[in-house]
């Protein structure tokens, strides 16, 4: 089991209701993770079209998760 | 400050601008992003912007740099706000100086490309009806009603 | 103010800008022309440009109205200074919005492009030990002496 | 024979050493005319560098040219 700080934006900060949480969980990856999160708070947007961030920089969603990392799950940016 | 700055307060593009002086440069290419009264036909009342800070700075930050390996540059910056900005106002600027324009247009719409791209800001429109929208979320926001169609 | 001016005293970028404001637009891109201190590898101490100025502003009308025509514009301007210019001033500035921003680059370019090869302005460079030359006249200004050879 | 205003600029207002004049010519073209003034004034340029405006339009080096037109021949701009 790991303990992650995870961190919310925009429409996933709104969906879940709080701005970051502290949490312990089996997932050992952001896709994993996401998973979890998006079934327990009825996170709208599909995995595929969310990336993950680990301590502030871009990672894979098969990105192995370490013990007090902290994640952020990217909602599609604004674009045009 | 550094080249790449997120503000909670309005973007001054003259004093940006004033920054990029070079007696060197022969060109320089600005770009403003702003606060527009339609998007893809729906009318918007006003936006909001939400940055991860600390990754968007990152990332501007890259992709500045990116563009002054790419391009024969001799300055470039850009600044990105957040918060609720209304009709009109300035939500992105960029600026770019070259010896010639080639390069420095050329330079200018990279970084604005890649800023819309991969900078983690996220833009949340609001209707007349009082509807709200997170662009590209392909959802309604919390208001429901009038909200347009995902794009 | 006509959209295109010629101009004997500084140009006001803020000014010009502000005039192009227009809430249905989401891109404003700006060109501006500084003096720099070389061309063509020779040091340069000063810029004089002068204009046939009747055919300079029906030109430089035509050139914006061009590309009004060619792009998805919502407003274009421009603006070319006459004079004696020093390291750094602005000799020429253009600016252009559009809904998107693909449109408002294009037509940017398209019009400092279309103004450096149409417009009658002149421009000639002084040097550091007082020579002069007309730039594109293939000739010696009447200082002669340190001279660079024509492009 | 015409008579004609003629505006210099530039390269050739110095070369000549005033910014107009009226003169009467033979000539009845912009090339004709500026042939002859080359020659008289010791103009540097050729005459394919140079193009020709009468009433402040651009015409092409034959055009015709009428009494009482104000004519400026142009030396090439200044380009990047």
């Amino acid at each position: 089991m790991l303990t992650l700080d995870v961190q919310y934006f925009a429409i996933l900060r709104e969906q879940r209701g709080l701005t970051q949480e502290r949490l312990t969980t089996a997932a050992s990856t952001p896709a994993a993770l996401y998973e979890e999160l998006r079934q327990r708070h009825g996170f709208t947007l599909p995995a595929e079209r969310v990336r993950a961030a680990v301590n502030d920089a871009f990672v894979a969603a098969t990105a192995p998760l370490r013990d007090g990392d902290r994640i952020v799950f990217i909602p599609p940016v604004a674009g045009g | 400050m550094a080249a790449f700055s997120l503000s909670s307060t309005p973007i001054d593009p003259a004093t940006l601008q004033r920054a990029l002086g070079d007696v060197r440069a022969g060109a320089c290419v600005t770009f403003e992003g702003w606060v527009r009264n339609r998007n893809d036909g729906h009318p918007v009342q006003s936006l909001e912007y939400e940055a991860y800070a600390a990754l968007a700075e990152r990332e501007g930050a890259r992709i500045l740099g990116e563009a002054r390996a790419r391009f024969a540059l001799l300055g470039a910056a850009a600044a990105h706000r957040v918060g609720h900005l209304q009709l009109g106002d300035l939500a992105v600027w960029v600026g770019v100086t070259a010896e010639h324009r080639g390069a420095a247009f050329e330079a200018c719409r990279y970084i604005i490309d890649e800023a819309k791209a991969r900078l983690p800001i996220w833009k949340k429109e609001h209707y007349a009806d009082g509807a709200t929208v997170w662009i590209n979320c392909a959802t309604r926001g919390e208001h429901g009603g009038g909200a347009r169609p995902p794009p």
